[in-house]
């Protein structure tokens, strides 16, 4: 039997899993799994071509259990996502190897299971990405979940509880899937993908309706779709520092992944279009949109109040998944193009946001947003790598956020579709806005004094930082390069494929070129800038020497606006914040408890021998009458 | 003859006779009778399941063939239960030593042996006196080694049991006056014709009821909270991991091969779904490990029943592979409550004390919500995706219960694996970490080294419960093995006839009885 | 209002069951099994009680279930009373009638038990029965005097080696060739007393394991009675 | 076209629109004087003014990023005027589009944020604060305007845009088409402006107080080039965007600094508002007909 | 009237009065001694009921007194198995009883209801939990457990 790469990768993977297991405890074992890493982003390279349209490749490794054939593959689209992953998980990896790796060790962190922790969950991700029938790929998720499990409640307290809602969530998602799967296999008879396309243009409305709400409700809890998306914040945020960031720059993505494996290339969007709603207008990818728009919206203007800056990109992420999600129901080619592009973007924003987040709190011991400020000055490129970051996250040219989102803002208007349009401009906005309070409050303004002497991050951790700045920056230069993977994994899917060029979109409806964009953006930076400094020179100036109302300053006096950002706003809107969801869930809890001491005291009856004459009473009475 | 099945049976009765005898003249020597029976007893399964002998076998008891004598009926199931019990007991054996542990192991060496008898023997009243020998025995185990509050516990559990056995021999007086035949075979032979209405469907019901209370069946299993947090840790797993798969044995035959109508089905299915409500959501809310894991076992039992209610070979499987992954773990999970097994709050903190056993918790709680490709996950597999094939609502309801019973079930199990991982910085209770006894910790490793082993080799395993479940399910297999003909010799007795036909008395006995069964 | 559900409950289950059992035809059973054992146990058992054939030939099984039952339930009872001989003095002298009666009725009881155990397979009666006349017969005394006690060695004694002694005779089939339990041994003319081959010797077994298990639960709990 | 020629108009555009908007911005004040009965400042007056403050001696600076606030407020409004065609001269603008262009619009308003946030002065934050949730009001109610606007026209082109409206002359001029839309877009860019009664960060009576409160010097001078340079897009975008862009330079104009006086001189006619007021305004108004008229597109 | 009430009638009624006598005596009784005692009475019912299961009309017990002729013999199985199950029952019983005595100097009363809270009252001491009656509150332990306070305020926001 001879192997193929995705054996080599699967099996790479599995090695550094092992390896982390066995040599965790030793030194140097950060860079030793970073390595390892890399080596698995090389066999992916070698895979490449599946990135520019080549056939799927199979795996060797197939087994027959009780009747079911589990076998594993990587298509266009396992490869991209893989990519994803992969790339995060070997800068993450880097950026816990050196200097954060130690000082977790002396909080008293366990760096061992850290490290098994994310191999795991690489390990585990890579599995899901290849399945190739829906078993395997149930099998896939499953790990997934609970290897994300390990991760999150490694660090005790806090977290454990947070994880403990995230897996109460997860199973309840995974067991929606799970029933999802036996209703397909009792009426495909099979769960080869070949047999599920075949028998889903057969099913009838009312089965699909329900296979189709299975489904997007169990991927999407872990997408942290609306009203599912209250385990994700915490659990993400409250995860161990590049762990965090890993996870939140691809975990809840595989979400996505099912969704579109599932709903988009197995049950064909066409067919869920059907699925109309009774007495409205509106179809099952109508819904789909709203919940998507919903789930931008509400999550965004959460994170605006948050004032933990771990918690902020936490909410944010969920947000962000709304495009994705919203993209990838348009499914037009340009609409579709943005969702998948935008989980690339996104993954690289997120996870150069939270590095620096944790860079700082590495730094100052603190992630509290009104415990900071006026960083800039000693911490000046974890400043540029915010800064790139929240350009990509709220879409601003000239990072790549900005393609993602064009993209799916021109699928909006060429389906017209200004309802949605609007929501995606809105929640645009309120990044905008969350961002800016970020930046705002962690760099700029008064610098505290106890961070008087804090230094730049250390280069085990900028250069991770660094580079994730670059991708940013680049990917939103030359769109074309990754454009090129996301064609290919539309035409895996059976959607309209892109066309693009190196700089951009070319559409008749108006096109895009990056390139000149960023060019006369810098341009005009540059001319900007002429005009600027062609005048007398400044003179700098302590940041406490400033226009204080008359009375003189000093480093005690603490003078930061900092808690209730946007009070305005806050007077207009903060009358809806009600946390409805949190009470849902809080009844929901409080039901099953009552419940639950229902069935305790059914089970503490003092004479038991009346429930069994009424049984056989009421039986007996069933079978005679 | 050797290997003569009936042995398995016999041997541990013959052992529990002569214990308190040979204890009292060489302690040394009685220590070891015990476990060298049941070793012997696994030897000659072993040698059965192995051999050329072709299953399934039956052999009658006395050299009268079925169905005017008793007969064991051996199948690859049977085999397998039996096999599983004579294993547990040995694993389960009260070694301790003091002025009662010779009664104790023949208490014991008698709950073995009707346990195989209740998995092997092939004759209905038969299968009530070995159902009868198990409730006494583990009577007196419970209350004999388990805690102070065990009198009051065993006594209820007793006074159920015991009216259970009226309503199944009132279901056998019943079946007898219909059919006028226990052999099961025969009884299947019979049973589309004369038990095809409501006095079968009652007589199924009675007996249902009956025997469900071992089966830890829906409404008449209120004795399992009480009995398994008083009796010893031992006990209580044998009692939920072995005892109650084979009262469910018991109802799996009567349902194959006596009882056809669909309602039958439909009650064990109602039966089931309500056993599964009540038991998870009972166990979510309960404070310490032992009536825990009894809830829970209440749960599991009740989705096997789910799956004894699905009328064909999958089904089947389903219920075979159920019952094995739930012997295998909840034995594991109860012998962990030997020293875990008072309020959950004082395992905080233990994953640092106690990492073998903080690891077997969650590995066996992992394979009870079913997380692939552990083997829980493909039990609950093969059920969920035969549930779903069928169309009956009530099926669909059974679907939907028992998702979100594993979401329950994943809630309560899981909370406890947080606080046994929690960090040592948070509040401590005072009093010093509970500690688990060095042999069970060991048994409970070897019970999770089984799972992990059928995890490697689910493949051939699936297989083979596949052929198992097969084989069970064929009624008329099971019928022509038995052969229950209504032939008044047997062969020995032939012989023996001929020498005696000397006599005159016997001569025209033999021109009487001619006749057979004339009357009816 | 618990009492009444009950009672309603009970009465309607009562009606129920009332209907379902009307169904059969009452006074002539379809006695398939019956029917051929009617015919053909004299030959295969020789015994000429017919219910002793099933009890010892046909469901010897059964029976040895039963007996290990019975075993079980005694040695439960001593787990759970355990043994402690306290000479309970404190109890009143019984009257002189009594004590002497209980002895006098000693020798009449073991005698009519035995009768019955040996004439088991010939007439109604059997292991059974007379396994607890001889419990009576060895139950009295304590009744009579208070202070006595039975000699727990011997009857675990007994009991232990009565029931060995059945299940080997069912061995010695097994190893002579047949099935367990199998009857072996000349039959002997029916409706003697030495006829029916093991069966009686199985009785025998039986009656003195019966006789055994009942004295011995019986004295425990008269002991612990006692105790209180 | 060559791309010699494609960089003269990447130059020209924005002095072009440099001019202009210095114009305007006197146009601006003459207005103001005329209603409050004053004479007004001379022709030159704005650029009068840049030079000053640039020529300062004394410029506080309260770090790197201050300085680069201000470079990319400029920066952001040059590069955006090369995405709004003029008559004769198109630029980029059909490689970037509307949407590129209200992107770009916004960066301004980002770098003033990072500018003012960096002299640690919270009033100075207070004033971004408020500023950012102004763009928030004001955006929304644009933005349902140009998504009608270009659903209408079926493109986000805004040179195919300006073409569709001078296809039929007057009559297919957007205004003409959708007026509610066009009415609902007059209000939004009134706001956009921040003239009173939107007056909400740098009112005069602010400077103290609010974003301008660290700027002095070459720094508020770069701000009044912002200013320029916003009074121009935005007249500019509306303009094209609704009556036509232009044909010729003159009516081009012409049409630009009618559009901007409608709210210069309704400006000095109001108080002004309150941040909150202003949301619930924009959020209720504009958009109710911008949503109106967007009913009439589809 | 009278001749509808026949002897099966009147048997099989008696079987199952039997039956139910016991039953209703099981769920009514408190005491623990008499739930005993309802015990032994269901019991006899029930093999009574088994006995009739092998009765025929004017026929003999099943023994061979007289070998010239063959006269009707009732069915001997059911008599076996009732010796059977009336021995079983003796032995359930006894073992009761001795329970009971155990149960009675532990607890002081054989009242069911007061067992059965002592009882529950023992299994709670012996686990080091206090009982949980339906009355107090809903526990700590959650599956979804309150957040600590910097995490609750940014759990608040959802419009």
């Amino acid at each position: 039997m001879i192997i193929s790469l995705l054996d080599e990768l699967l099996i790479f993977s599995a090695t550094t899993l092992l390896v982390a297991f066995v040599l965790g405890r030793g030194l140097a074992v950060g860079w030793m799994v970073t390595l390892l890493y890399a080596g698995q982003l090389l066999v992916l390279f070698k895979m490449a071509p599946l990135g520019y349209g080549a056939e799927p490749i199979a795996s060797v490794l197939n087994f027959n259990v009780m009747g079911q054939t589990l076998s594993w593959q990587f298509d266009a689209m396992s490869w991209f996502f893989a990519l994803i992953t992969l790339v995060a998980a070997v800068l993450t990896s880097w950026y816990a190897s050196g200097e954060w790796e130690r000082s977790f060790r002396r909080q008293g962190g366990n760096v061992w299971l850290f490290h098994v922790a994310m191999a795991l969950n690489v390990f585990t991700m890579l599995i899901l990405l290849a399945s190739g029938d829906l078993l395997s790929l149930f099998i896939g998720w499953e790990l997934v979940t609970w290897a994300g499990f390990l991760l999150m409640a490694m660090a005790g307290g806090v977290a454990t509880r947070a994880a403990m809602r995230y897996i109460t969530y997860a199973v309840i998602g995974g067991m929606a899937v799970f029933g999802g799967i036996a209703l397909v296999y009792a009426s495909a008879g099979s769960l080869r993908y070949e047999a599920i396309l075949t028998a889903a243009s057969r099913m009838d409305v009312g089965y699909l309706w329900v296979l189709v709400l299975l489904f997007a409700g169990g991927f999407g809890i872990k997408l942290g779709l609306l009203p599912f998306h209250l385990w994700q914040a915490p659990a993400y945020a409250e995860t161990p520092g590049p762990g965090s960031a890993f996870l939140g720059a691809i975990s809840s993505r595989m979400g996505l992944f099912a969704i579109l494996l599932v709903l988009v290339k197995l049950f064909g969007i066409v067919n869920i279009e059907n699925l109309k709603i009774p007495f409205t207008l509106i179809d099952a990818r109508d819904l789909l949109a709203w919940i998507a728009i919903f789930t931008i919206i509400l999550p965004t203007y959460t994170a605006m109040k948050q004032n933990d800056a771990r918690y902020l990109l936490a909410w944010h992420g969920i947000g962000q998944g709304g495009y994705m999600l919203l993209g990838l129901v348009v499914a037009n080619a340009l609409g579709s193009a943005g969702g998948l592009l935008h989980i690339l973007n996104y993954a690289l924003c997120q996870a150069a946001l939270l590095l620096t987040v944790f860079a700082v709190q590495h730094r100052t011991g603190t992630a509290d947003l009104n415990k900071m400020g006026g960083l800039v000055t000693h911490m000046p490129l974890s400043f540029l790598v915010l800064l790139c970051g929240i350009i990509g996250l709220a879409g601003l040219p000239p990072m790549n956020g900005f393609v993602s989102k064009w993209l799916v803002y021109r699928s909006l208007l060429d389906q017209g579709m200004p309802l949605l349009f609007v929501g995606a401009i809105i929640g645009t906005l309120g990044t905008i806005l969350s961002v800016y309070k970020l930046i705002h409050n962690m760099f700029l303004g008064q610098l505290r004094v106890e961070h008087e002497y804090v230094k730049e991050a250390p280069w085990s951790m900028m250069i991770p930082m660094l580079i994730l700045a670059a991708l940013i920056f680049l990917t939103g230069l030359l769109p074309g390069i990754p454009l090129t993977w996301v064609a290919s994994v539309q035409e895996s899917l059976g959607l309209p494929s892109i066309d693009f060029t190196l700089g951009g979109i070319t559409a008749k409806s108006g096109s895009l070129d990056m390139i000149w964009v960023v060019g006369v953006l810098f341009a005009g930076f540059g001319i900007g800038a002429l005009i600027f400094y062609s005048a007398g020179r400044s003179k700098r100036v302590h940041q406490l020497d400033n226009y204080a109302g008359g009375h003189f300053l000093t480093a005690d006096v603490r003078y930061q606006y900092s808690d209730n950002f946007y009070a305005g706003l806050m007077h207009l809107i903060g009358g809806w914040y009600r946390g409805s969801f949190l009470w849902l869930e809080k009844s929901i809890t409080s039901l099953v408890e009552l419940l639950s001491l229902v069935m305790k005291g059914v089970y503490r009856r003092a004479n038991p021998e009346f429930y069994m004459m009424s049984a056989v009473l009421f039986l007996i009475a069933w079978v005679v009458i | 003859m050797m290997y003569a099945p009936i042995l398995t049976i016999v041997l541990p009765l013959l052992g529990a006779f002569l214990l308190p005898v040979l204890m009292r003249v060489t302690l040394g020597l009685g220590l070891w009778v015990g476990p060298a029976i049941l070793l012997y007893g696994c030897w000659i399964l072993a040698q059965l399941a192995m051999g050329d002998s072709t299953l399934p076998m039956s052999i009658s008891i006395g050299g009268f063939a079925p169905p005017l004598g008793i007969n064991l009926y051996i199948d690859d199931t049977a085999l397998l239960f039996a096999f599983a019990t004579q294993l547990l007991g040995l694993l389960f054996w009260p070694f301790s030593l003091d002025s009662d542990s010779p009664r104790r192991q023949s208490l014991m060496l008698l709950l073995v042996a009707a346990s195989t008898g209740l998995a092997l023997s092939g004759d209905l009243f038969n299968l009530y006196v070995f159902y009868e020998l198990v409730a006494v025995a583990s009577f007196g185990l419970i209350t004999a080694s388990g805690t102070p509050a065990a009198h009051a516990a065993t006594f209820r559990y007793l006074v159920l049991s015991g009216i259970g056995s009226v309503f199944t021999l009132l279901g056998i007086a019943l079946l007898y006056s219909q059919t006028g035949t226990l052999n099961l075979a025969h009884l299947a032979e019979l049973a589309p014709e004369t038990l095809n209405d409501k006095m079968g469907l009652t007589a199924f019901l009675l007996m249902l009821i009956g025997v469900g209370v071992k089966a830890e069946l829906f409404p008449v299993n209120t004795w399992v909270p009480e009995v398994y947090a008083t009796a010893t840790h031992r006990l209580s797993a044998f009692l939920a991991g072995l005892v109650s798969k084979l009262a469910m044995l018991v109802i799996m035959r009567l349902l194959i091969l006596v009882f056809h109508q669909p309602e039958a089905l439909q009650i064990v299915l109602l039966l089931g779904i309500l056993g599964v409500i009540s038991g998870e959501l009972a166990a979510w809310r309960a404070r310490d490990m032992r009536r825990m894991l009894a809830f829970s076992s209440i749960g599991q039992l009740g989705m096997i029943f789910i799956a004894l209610s699905l009328p064909d070979d999958r089904g089947l499987l389903a219920v075979l592979a159920l019952s094995l992954h739930h012997m295998v773990v909840k034995s594991g999970l109860f012998m962990l409550t030997d020293g875990w097994g008072g309020s959950l709050r004082k395992l905080k903190g233990l994953g640092r004390t106690a990492p073998l056993g903080s690891a077997l918790f969650v590995l066996f709680a992992l394979s009870l919500v079913g997380m692939p490709p552990l083997p829980g996950f493909w039990a609950k597999f093969t059920l969920i995706s035969e549930l779903a094939s069928q169309d009956a609502p009530l099926y669909l309801i059974g679907l939907a219960v028992f998702l979100l019973a594993t979401v329950v079930e994943t809630s309560y199990l899981f909370r406890i694996a947080g606080w046994l991982y929690q960090r040592s910085d948070e509040p401590q209770q005072a009093d010093p970490p509970p500690r688990l006894a060095g042999l069970s910790l060991s048994t409970s490793a070897l019970f999770g080294l089984a799972l992990i082993a059928a995890t490697l080799w689910i493949a051939p395993v699936g297989d083979r419960l596949q052929a198992m479940a097969t084989q069970t399910r064929q009624v008329n297999l099971y019928i022509e093995t038995v052969k229950p003909e209504l032939k008044p010799m047997h062969t020995q007795a032939q012989s023996r006839a001929t020498e005696l036909s000397s006599n005159r008395l016997a001569r025209n006995l033999c021109v009487t009885c001619t006749p057979v069964g004339g009357e009816q | 209002m618990r009492n009444l559900t009950g009672l309603l409950f009970a009465g309607g289950l009562g009606f129920m069951l009332l209907a379902i059992v009307s169904g059969l035809n009452f006074g002539n059973p379809a006695m398939l099994v019956g029917g051929v054992i009617q015919s053909a146990a004299p030959q295969e058992t020789g015994a000429a009680n017919i219910v002793t054939s099933v009890v010892l030939g046909y469901r010897g099984i059964d029976t040895l279930g039963e007996l290990s039952i019975l075993f079980a339930a005694a040695s439960a009872a001593g787990l759970i009373l355990g043994r402690r001989h306290t000479t309970a003095g404190t109890l009143t002298e019984r009257g002189f009638v009594l004590r002497h009666g209980g002895a006098m009725l000693f020798p009449l009881l073991m005698t009519i038990g035995f009768y019955i155990i040996f004439h088991g397979h010939l007439t109604p009666g059997g292991g059974f029965q007379g396994g607890v006349m001889l419990a009576a017969a060895f139950f009295l005394p304590l009744l009579a005097r208070p202070g006595a006690r039975l000699h727990h060695g011997m009857l675990s004694l007994i009991e232990g080696f009565a029931g060995a002694s059945f299940i080997l005779i069912g061995l010695l089939a097994l190893y002579d060739g047949g099935e367990f339990l199998q009857p072996m041994m000349l039959q002997g003319t029916l409706g003697e007393l030495r006829s029916a081959g093991t069966l009686p010797l199985l009785y025998l077994a039986v009656g003195l394991k019966v006789g055994a298990e009942l004295a011995s639960l019986l004295s425990h709990l008269a002991q612990t009675e006692a105790e209180q | 076209m060559l791309p010699i020629e494609l960089l003269l108009e990447l130059t020209l555009m924005p002095l072009v629109a440099f001019i202009v908007g210095m114009m305007m911005v006197l146009m601006m004040r003459r207005i103001a004087a005329r209603i409050q009965r004053r004479v007004g400042p001379p022709f030159f007056q704005p650029l009068y003014d840049i030079v000053k403050l640039h020529s300062k001696r004394t410029q506080v600076s309260h770090g790197l990023i201050h300085d680069i606030g201000i470079v990319m407020a400029m920066g952001g409004y040059i590069a955006a005027e090369t995405l709004l065609p003029v008559p004769g001269m198109d630029g980029i603008a059909d490689k970037g589009g509307i949407i590129t262009l209200l992107y770009l619009m916004m960066i301004p308003s980002l770098g003033l944020a990072l500018g003012v946030g960096q002299c640690a002065n919270p009033n100075g934050s207070i004033g971004i604060a408020r500023a950012l949730t102004a763009m928030l009001a004001y955006d929304i109610p644009l933005v349902i305007v140009i998504f009608g606007v270009a659903y209408a026209a079926g493109t986000t082109n805004l040179v195919d845009i300006i073409a569709v409206q001078q296809a039929g002359g007057f009559a297919t001029w957007g205004a003409v088409q959708n007026p509610i839309l066009a009415l609902a877009g007059l209000i939004a860019m009134h706001a956009s402006l921040g003239k009173q009664p939107f007056e909400i960060y740098i009112a005069p009576a602010e400077i103290a107080t609010g974003p301008m409160v660290e700027m002095g010097g070459k720094y508020l001078g770069g701000l009044f080039v912002m200013q320029c340079f916003q009074l121009y897009t935005t007249s500019v975008l509306y303009v094209s965007l609704f009556l036509g862009g232009g044909t010729t330079w003159f009516d081009f104009l012409l049409k630009s600094f009618l559009v901007l006086a409608i709210p210069v001189s309704i400006a000095y006619l109001f108080p002004r508002y309150r941040t909150e007021d202003l949301l619930r305004l924009m959020w209720k108004w504009p958009v109710m007909l911008g949503l109106i008229g967007l009913a009439f597109v589809m | 009237m009278i001749s509808s009430i026949t002897l099966e009638l009147v048997l099989h009624a008696t079987a199952l009065g039997l039956i139910l006598i016991g039953l209703a005596g099981l769920v009514l009784s408190r005491h623990l001694f008499r739930m005993v005692l309802a015990l032994v009475i269901a019991e006899a019912g029930a093999n009574l009921m088994l006995v009739l299961a092998g009765y025929r009309w004017d026929a003999v017990a099943p023994i061979i007194t007289n070998l010239a002729e063959h006269p009707r013999m009732v069915d001997p199985v059911p008599q076996a198995m009732v010796l059977t199950a009336i021995v079983i029952g003796v032995g359930v019983q006894a073992l009761a009883v001795s329970i009971l005595i155990r149960v009675r100097q532990r607890y002081a009363s054989l009242d069911r209801d007061l067992v059965a809270e002592r009882m529950d009252a023992e299994i709670a001491a012996t686990a080091g939990i206090r009982r949980d009656v339906s009355q107090d509150a809903p526990l700590g332990e959650r599956p979804l457990p309150p957040l600590p306070v910097q995490a609750r305020e940014s759990q608040g926001g959802e419009a």
